[in-house]
């Protein structure tokens, strides 16, 4: 069954109702359902129950690991030829401080970036809802909801009718 | 008030007018002709850039007008002047992200892309005024025959750390911000080159829900670390100078002093680029007289705050009591180049008081006027907090004096191509305005309209 | 909307992102690398000489201390090349016409030196100075290896900065006996670290302040 | 033609390492022509011989550490002797004893060389007059004998010939000389000393008894044989005993000013100032019309017209009850001074000495001379009869008479350059017309050498023998130090060419000289000269005189300027026009650089409305010349100040169209001191000065002590927040005395020799980029009319906090356990900050590539010890470390720790007055330790915190000293 196609995406005129779509077909039993909105719709996550992302953890882990190559890197080039600096200290921390500062912004930023992309599946050019007709105008002002045929519920004839009771402007069956 | 900022952009306009509009810039260019006399005179400049650094390579620094004791000038001047600039990009758009004052909206792409470039500008200086500059890669730690390292302690080394963070935060922070917009223009475009082009800098973005809900997570906690990371940039940058004993320099007035400066002249720039783009691809429903009365008010802010630091610095002169101190105060006010002292009070702060008026600060022409004027102001002073410390230290056997040779001009005006360049070729090829955080907020207007 | 892309557009975006990545770290190591390679450090490579010298006979076989033609070494920062006359000292007497020797007798009769290649060359920046080192008990064979065993002089070391820092940090693991300063292969006794410190003593080796920038640059 | 002197012999000498013995044979080993053919291409532009010669020179080392700039392939050519010479061993320098010359005087020294090459002049430690110190001149001549511009071969009308050509007109000319007896041959000498030549001279006169010999000397001692002439009545020369005197009164003398004496006065006036270390042991009163540097030093000076010294000079004589010596009228301020100094010189007791300008008038000398009498000041005066002198030579004057009037057929012109240097009133040049055959013999094809048909090339002092005296008339035995690389003869083997000798051996004619002179075995009294580098009493007899009882004239006086001519302090008569090292010195006073100035008081150029740089035309009798004008602090009101040595035409690409020509107006009845009017002209010029400001401003960077209040206050011990560091044994440290030290610049000369500092030239120096590491900064305070002023030389600190260090982002510039700020130039990226950060602006950045062309002759002064520094890097002061480290590799290698006086910097070693002095700081008993110890101890800037190394000793001030008591 579910080979044949991808699954089916349902257009809709504004956010909200997207959101009412969104939850009756939760209540429907769907649950292999995405998105797609041309900006961010508040509510939307929360009605198709998506995971808070993970990425800020991320950043964290990063950071850490920022300050700990810097420091390591400037105390051990000290440690490694220790030069009479105009008498300062051999491990002057007060001055390491501002690289360590640096490069804890670095890691952390670009593990974010890097992690938030890696979890999108970023980068991928070619994807089946890439085929739906009126897809282009996601990026424009309509609001669509997939249905997936991965899911249990999936069936294409009565998930269409479902789709256009809950409100949808069109409803295409996506090639997989 | 409230309801003045509740709609910055009229909302009499459609989310897929706006999107035409917008992603249209690119694709259906408007304004060619502008757009390449523009392009020549910038690549005359930049390529006056490239004949000054055969000129700088082949002969040497002494090209330039320094000597002992003035041998930091030009190039340390301009590089923190550019540095300056470029944080005001940063600045609207990560730190009133933050704050959700969202009629940045409008204005935080070009801000960063501008950054971007002013950033590129001042990091070559650091590269053109070494004595040796084909010797640069010593500054970094790797395993060197040598068994000899860079050196932690020193003000130049943490510039090019932090410089290097910067541009690569900057420029992750800009594509980010960037990607849903490329897939709409990738969704307008026709023509297979066009949609190849768009295609890949999208990366195949969809606007998934998920992807949304990441993304700004990510975008949002990026901005937080941006904010710290252009206070720290400048404060360090400023240390490039605090951290020597030269009378002028040796102050802790410096970070804020300098970072308030950056932010000001940075903030003039924007108020000028976002005056042309408008007037330029006629933008005035979106960059509205609301964004300069609030740039406006901006300007003024740091305007203000940046003359507290002038005033400061008086005093601390007086306060420490410290006869060089004193003596390089006087230089600053009467000296050999006090015309950089009262020329940078006048252009920094004179025009400025203008700004308290609404009237002047919603007139395009004016506000490009202050802000002009600010850039020269704030140029100058970058010039008498160098030359006028190092002209006069300490022993006034070792006094000497600075005059700029043609090549220290041609090389400073040369960065201003390599600035206009990449600039203009990303205004044509890029939205200019990010479209969807537009769309965001003119939905949002049109919804609380509906409710009241 | 029609597809963009091809499915396999994908695969190839991600090799092309993959490989970049791979690119860049792998040219970083090998251009450090290669700064320590003997091509660069010039270790590998045997000069022709205008004489077919070998130390392997004269220095290995027949034994002829280093001092009789380096006759500098331990008065000058320079060892020198011997003159064309020391070479004559033998070779008037022994393979007086061997053409192999045509250019010495050269060199001679025409008052021409003869024009080695230097093998172990410093930049002109650094001040080494052979008689101190060999005074305080550094050997030939230290920095210029087993020179009796070269048939064709190379040079065995690479005077790297880090070559020379290394025993100016520690330089007891170099340290021997005065007798035994021009001998090649020269094994420590068994109480090796007793003896050193003991030369190390006798030659009041200045510990410590052999790694400032001013011992070799000036 | 040289001998080697055998190493054992050395053993005699006792203590001490000075083993410095005859030179080393170089030429004729073909090994280094293939080696420097390889290192050096472009040699190849020379002529023939010379380029053989400087093949010769440059092959003699293939341990030019430093010389070639970058890096080139490791595998270069290395070329051994073919047949090494004994006691050569290939980079380790060796010394010989010798001397240069300085206006016929000898300056002793100790030369270096590197296989063959001098590299630097050290005064002779052993000679009675320097006792090892030395001055700009002698440090500055070994740049001459690499000078590129020297004549490389003899020419005839510019045409090279050869030296049997020379012989064959010398020849000719013999044979008509022969019939004449000389009629119309006519000699003109510069200043001579020589033995040998005054023999050979004396010589030639027999042979041809109608010849005549003539002397010019344009500056030379001054009109001092006249003066004495005057004064005692006979020409003398003086020696004055300073050492000895506690107060010395000088009308418009600058006893410690440039010139052959500077040496010897300035270690005496030095000695004699330290005599008791609780105060300044001699005190200087001085009335001058020009600032010098010896009114610097002056602790009462009065500044006054030079046409009012005969008064001054009387007034003192009246109060010293000289018989015949009316009061004349003063100015209340001139009757004060007179008062002090009269007041001083009778509390003196007898060890008052009254001295007179060497450039002055008949008057004041006489008066002077009177005046000491009374003051029974006798014994501090030595009088000798006058070293330079020719049997019964005529004047210049004289010569060109004879010339108009059509008598002289053939004019030898011996090393002088007449056509530059005489006055403008002789037209010398167009006299030369008149004279049929002409010779010059000198080291370049100068004004006059182009002029004359043939000109003879001679060689330089170094690669000469030959022979003078010193001030003091003790001889020296000029051996050479260095084969002679261009084609060319000592000056004893032209002039025995003319006596008649074909190919004379120049060895031998000094030889012949001192056969007869030298007491014992000759051979073993000869080395022994040779060796010693003097020979042992030879000094002139002191001869007792007094004054002359004849009726004092005074000058003639009129209204108008008095214009006074004062040579040059640094290129002197014009002599060394050629050499960057002194045309680049900074003048004291000044800090002039690459050029000569028009001196005028503050007062005038107010009136006359002309700021520095303005061009002023000064006209004396109808003859004008026209140059910048200079402010100078502390000059008379109506006196203007030319300076000699400027303006020249054929001095070389150094020297040639630098300044104006102060000889073309100079009279040759009033040489020194005339009268002329001074007109503003309109256009001016930028000068070449290293400092712009001379105002202390209030600050204390030259600070003063007095009688009553000896020592200075202590700073508070500054809390330092970083971690207190381990030295080494040794820690150097160097004080230097602001009370000794005269600003004669002979340390900056020093340092440039021993340290490859480059000349950048005019241009750069305009534009503040002079490279010299040690700078004497210049200091005036009080009114600008009569200002003191001070001298305070200033090289790299040594914080022990180095500010500059911390800038560094690669480690170039760090601190050794030894205390020394180290500057590694192969490590320095340019970035500056070092030099942004230091409180005391004493680094130097190479803005271009500095270094000399990689082939000229100057590469080979070059000191192989010392790195050339490329474009782009940082360089400073380091202690001289070449020196130290050859000192430490010495005391290593003999397995001892380093003593007092192993380490001896180039400034140190050259400084007259022994007022910087070097060493180890962690030794309680080191010279430098006990400094540090005095009173007077200072640190520049010690508010900084930065903790210097070099440290100061403040400045004794005679007034307040007075007023107590």
């Amino acid at each position: 069954m579910a080979a044949e196609a991808y699954g089916l995406l349902a257009e809709f005129g504004s956010p909200e109702a997207l959101l009412k779509a969104a939850r009756e077909a939760r209540g429907a039993g769907y649950r292999r359902l995405d998105a797609f909105t041309p900006f961010p719709v508040e509510g939307l996550s929360l009605a198709l129950r998506l995971a808070r992302p993970g990425v800020s953890w991320i950043g964290l882990i990063g950071g850490f690991a920022g300050a700990a190559v810097a420091l390591l890197m400037q105390v051990y080039v000290n440690y490694d030829y220790p030069l009479d600096v105009g008498g300062r200290p051999v491990y002057a921390i007060s001055a390491f401080a501002v690289v360590t500062f640096e490069l804890t912004i670095l890691f952390s930023a670009l593990s974010m970036i890097a992690a938030m992309l890696w979890q999108n599946g970023l980068p991928r050019l070619n994807h089946p809802v890439f085929a739906g007709r009126r897809f282009h105008l996601a990026s424009k002002d309509r609001y669509f909801l997939c249905v997936q045929s991965d899911d249990q519920a999936f069936d294409p004839q009565q998930t269409a009718a479902f789709l256009r009771r809950s409100g949808a402007l069109s409803v295409e069956l996506i090639p997989p | 008030m409230t309801d003045r900022s509740a709609d910055v952009l009229p909302v009499n306009q459609s989310l897929g007018g706006v999107t035409e509009q917008l992603a249209g810039i690119p694709l259906h260019f408007p304004a060619r002709r502008r757009w390449l006399a523009t392009m020549v005179f910038a690549c005359a400049l930049l390529l006056l850039l490239m004949v000054s650094i055969a000129a700088l390579f082949t002969r040497g620094v002494g090209i330039w007008g320094i000597n002992i004791p003035v041998n930091w000038a030009f190039a340390i001047h301009n590089y923190v002047w550019w540095l300056g600039i470029g944080h005001a990009g940063t600045l609207i758009s990560a730190f009133l992200l933050l704050t959700g004052s969202e009629w940045r909206n409008s204005l935080n792409r070009f801000a960063e892309t501008m950054t971007l470039f002013a950033v590129i500008c001042a990091g070559i200086y650091p590269v053109l005024h070494l004595g040796r500059p084909w010797y640069l890669y010593w500054m970094f730690p790797y395993p060197a025959t040598m068994g000899v390292w860079p050196q932690f302690r020193s003000p130049l080394e943490w510039d090019i750390w932090a410089v290097l963070t910067y541009l690569t935060v900057s420029l992750a922070f800009w594509y980010t911000g960037l990607i849903p917009d490329l897939a709409a223009a990738r969704d307008r475009a026709r023509s297979r080159g066009w949609q190849i082009f768009f295609g890949i800098t999208a990366l195949g973005w969809r606007g998934s829900a998920a992807h949304w809900s990441r993304w700004s997570q990510a975008y949002r906690l990026t901005a937080g670390l941006a904010v710290p990371l252009v206070v720290s940039v400048h404060s360090e940058v400023s240390l490039l100078f605090a951290a020597g004993q030269i009378p002028g320099w040796h102050s802790t007035i410096f970070p804020p002093y300098f970072v308030l400066g950056a932010a000001f002249s940075g903030f003039a720039v924007v108020s000028i680029i976002a005056i042309a783009l408008r007037f330029w691809f006629g933008l005035e429903n979106l960059v509205t007289d609301e964004h300069l009365d609030l740039l406006g008010k901006v300007l003024l802010a740091t305007g203000l705050m940046t003359a507290y630091g002038y005033v400061f610095e008086v005093f601390d002169a007086l306060y420490s009591g410290g006869p060089h101190e004193i003596q390089t105060l006087i230089d600053r006010i009467a000296g050999a180049y006090a015309w950089t002292y009262w020329g940078a009070l006048v252009f920094n702060f004179i025009p400025l008081q203008a700004l308290w008026w609404r009237r002047v600060r919603r007139c395009g022409s004016a506000l490009l006027l202050i802000s002009a004027s600010v850039v020269v102001g704030m140029w100058l002073e970058r010039y008498m907090i160098l030359v006028t410390s190092l002209y006069r230290d300490f022993l006034v056997s070792s006094w000497g004096e600075f005059t700029p040779t043609f090549w220290d001009w041609s090389t400073y005006f040369g960065t201003i191509g390599l600035f206009l360049v990449p600039f203009l070729l990303a205004i044509r090829f890029i939205p200019m305005i990010s479209i969807f955080e537009t769309k965001e907020l003119l939905h949002e207007e049109q919804e609380e309209r509906h409710g009241g | 909307m029609t597809q963009i892309f091809a499915p396999a557009a994908d695969t190839w975006l991600r090799l092309f992102l993959a490989g970049g990545l791979a690119l860049l770290g792998g040219g970083l190591v090998g251009v450090i690398g290669f700064a320590h390679s003997a091509y660069m450090t010039s270790t590998d490579f045997r000069p022709q000489q205008p004489v077919p010298f070998s130390h392997k006979h004269h220095a290995g076989e027949l034994g002829i201390d280093c001092r009789y033609c380096h006759s500098g070494v331990e008065t000058g920062p320079q060892a020198g090349l011997p003159p064309t006359t020391t070479c004559m000292t033998c070779h008037s007497q022994i393979w007086t016409n061997a053409a192999m020797l045509e250019p010495v007798r050269q060199s001679l009769t025409q008052q021409k030196p003869i024009a080695w290649t230097r093998v172990a060359k410093l930049p002109d920046y650094v001040f080494f100075r052979h008689d101190i080192h060999v005074v305080k008990g550094v050997g030939c064979e230290t920095c210029h290896g087993r020179i009796d065993t070269m048939p064709l002089t190379y040079r065995a070391k690479a005077f790297t900065m880090e070559f020379c820092i290394d025993c100016h940090r520690d330089p007891m693991p170099n340290l021997r006996p005065e007798e035994s300063i021009t001998a090649m292969g020269w094994r420590t006794p068994s109480d090796t670290q007793k003896q050193r410190e003991a030369i190390a003593a006798h030659e009041g080796i200045r510990f410590g302040e052999l790694t400032h920038c001013y011992v070799c640059h000036r | 033609m040289t001998r080697r002197v055998p190493p054992d012999s050395n053993s005699s000498q006792g203590p001490g390492l000075r083993q410095w013995s005859g030179i080393e044979e170089l030429s004729g080993d073909p090994a280094f022509q293939a080696w420097v053919d390889a290192e050096y291409p472009a040699a190849a532009e020379f002529t023939p011989t010379a380029r053989r010669e400087f093949l010769k020179l440059m092959g003699a080392s293939f341990a030019l550490a430093g010389l070639t700039g970058c890096e080139k392939s490791p595998f270069v050519a290395a070329l051994p002797y073919v047949d090494q010479p004994q006691d050569v061993s290939i980079g380790v320098p060796k010394n010989y004893a010798t001397a240069v010359v300085l206006d016929g005087y000898a300056q002793p020294v100790i030369a270096t060389t590197y296989s063959g090459r001098p590299t630097k002049l050290e005064g002779n430690p052993d000679h009675p007059v320097t006792q090892g110190r030395s001055d700009i001149f002698m440090q500055a001549a070994v740049l001459g004998l690499y000078d590129p511009d020297r004549a490389q071969g003899p020419t005839r009308r510019g045409e090279p010939v050869s030296w049997n050509d020379v012989a064959d007109h010398i020849g000719a000319l013999r044979a008509e000389w022969g019939r004449t007896q000389g009629e119309g041959l006519r000699l003109l000498t510069g200043p001579v000393t020589s033995p040998t030549l005054s023999r050979q001279l004396d010589a030639l006169l027999k042979q041809f008894p109608k010849a005549r010999i003539h002397t010019h000397e344009p500056v030379a001692d001054g009109g001092r044989r006249n003066l004495t002439a005057a004064a005692y009545g006979q020409p003398l020369d003086v020696d004055y005993q300073l050492e000895s005197c506690a107060v010395v009164v000088s009308f418009d003398d600058d006893l410690l000013g440039p010139g052959p004496d500077q040496v010897r006065r300035a270690r005496s006036w030095s000695s004699a100032r330290r005599r008791d270390g609780n105060g300044p042991g001699l005190r200087l009163h001085m009335a001058e019309s020009v600032p010098s540097i010896t009114g610097a030093m002056a602790g009462d000076r009065l500044v006054t017209e030079a046409s009012r010294m005969p008064s001054l000079a009387q007034a003192l004589a009246s109060k010293a009850g000289v018989t015949g010596a009316a009061m004349p009228d003063l100015t209340p301020v001139e009757r004060e001074w007179i008062d002090r100094a009269a007041a001083a010189c009778r509390s003196a007791q007898g060890r008052a000495l009254i001295v007179a300008n060497a450039f002055g008038d008949v008057a004041t000398a006489s008066w002077v001379a009177r005046t000491n009498e009374a003051l029974a000041a006798s014994s501090l005066l030595r009088f000798t009869t006058p070293l330079q002198s020719v049997a019964n030579a005529g004047a210049l004057a004289d010569l060109v008479a004879e010339v108009t009037a059509g008598q002289v057929e053939t004019l030898v012109v011996v090393d002088t350059n007449p056509v530059y240097s005489a006055s403008g009133s002789l037209n010398f040049r167009e006299g030369m017309q008149k004279i049929r055959s002409s010779l010059h013999l000198g080291l370049q094809r100068d004004e006059t050498g182009e002029l004359c048909e043939w000109q003879l090339p001679l060689t330089h002092a170094l690669e000469s023998w030959g022979d003078a005296r010193a001030i003091d008339g003790t001889a020296t035995i000029i051996q050479p130090v260095i084969s002679p690389f261009y084609d060319v003869r000592t000056v004893h083997q032209v002039v025995a060419m003319m006596s008649g000798q074909l190919d004379p051996a120049a060895e031998a004619i000094v030889r012949e000289t001192w056969r007869s002179r030298l007491p014992g075995d000759f051979e073993t009294a000869w080395r022994q000269s040779l060796r010693d580098g003097f020979v042992r009493d030879t000094a002139a007899e002191a001869v007792l005189v007094r004054p002359d009882p004849a009726e004092i004239v005074p000058p003639f006086a009129d209204d108008g300027l008095d214009i006074v001519f004062r040579p040059d302090p640094t290129v002197w008569d014009g002599q060394f026009a050629n050499i960057g090292w002194l045309q680049e010195l900074p003048k004291p006073l000044t800090t002039l650089t690459w050029g000569n100035v028009i001196a005028v008081s503050p007062a005038l150029a107010k009136r006359i409305d002309v700021a520095n740089g303005d061009h002023v035309k000064v006209t004396i009798r109808e003859r004008s010349t026209v140059g910048p004008a200079w402010i100078a602090p502390g000059q008379a009101d109506n006196t203007v100040a030319l300076y000699l040595g400027y303006g020249r035409m054929r001095a070389g690409r150094v020297g040639d169209g630098i300044g104006y020509d102060a000889y073309a107006i100079r009279p040759v009845d009033q040489p020194w001191l005339t009268k002329g009017t001074l007109h503003k002209v309109g256009t001016a010029e930028v000068l070449a000065v290293t400092q712009l400001h001379h105002r202390m401003d209030g600050f204390d960077f030259v600070r003063e002590v007095s009688v009553e209040h000896p020592a200075l206050q202590p700073p508070p011990a500054q809390p330092s927040l970083y971690p207190a560091r381990a030295s080494s044994k040794n820690a150097w440290g160097m004080v230097i005395d602001l009370d000794s030290c005269i600003g004669c610049n002979a340390c900056v000369v020093a340092c440039t020799a021993e340290n490859n500092v480059p000349v950048v030239g005019k241009d750069q120096v305009k534009i503040g980029r002079e490279m010299h590491w040690l700078r004497i900064a210049r200091y005036f305070t009080g009114e600008i009319e009569a200002p003191r002023s001070f001298f305070q030389p200033v090289p790299c600190m040594h914080c022990e906090d180095a500010p500059c260090e911390m800038g560094c982002p690669v480690d170039a510039t760090t601190h050794s356990p030894e205390g020394v700020n180290q500057m590694v130039y192969n490590r320095c990226i340019g970035t500056r900050t070092c030099s942004s950060y230091c409180p005391y602006k004493v680094r130097r950045f190479n803005f271009y590539d500095y270094r000399n062309a990689p082939d000229s002759p100057e590469q080979a002064a070059h000191n192989p010890d010392v790195t050339l520094r490329s474009r782009g890097v940082m360089e400073k002061c380091t202690y001289c470390t070449q020196r130290i480290e050859a000192a430490h590799v010495a005391a290593d290698k003999e397995n001892r720790p380093l003593r007092e006086g192993d380490v001896v910097t180039a400034c140190q070693s050259a400084c007259p007055t022994r007022a910087i002095v070097f060493g180890d700081i962690n030794d309680p008993d080191s010279e430098v330790s006990r400094l540090r110890r005095d009173g007077r101890h200072y640190a520049l800037l010690e508010e900084q915190g930065t903790r210097p190394r070099t440290t100061y000793l403040a400045r004794w001030n005679d007034k307040r000293g007075d007023r107590q008591g």
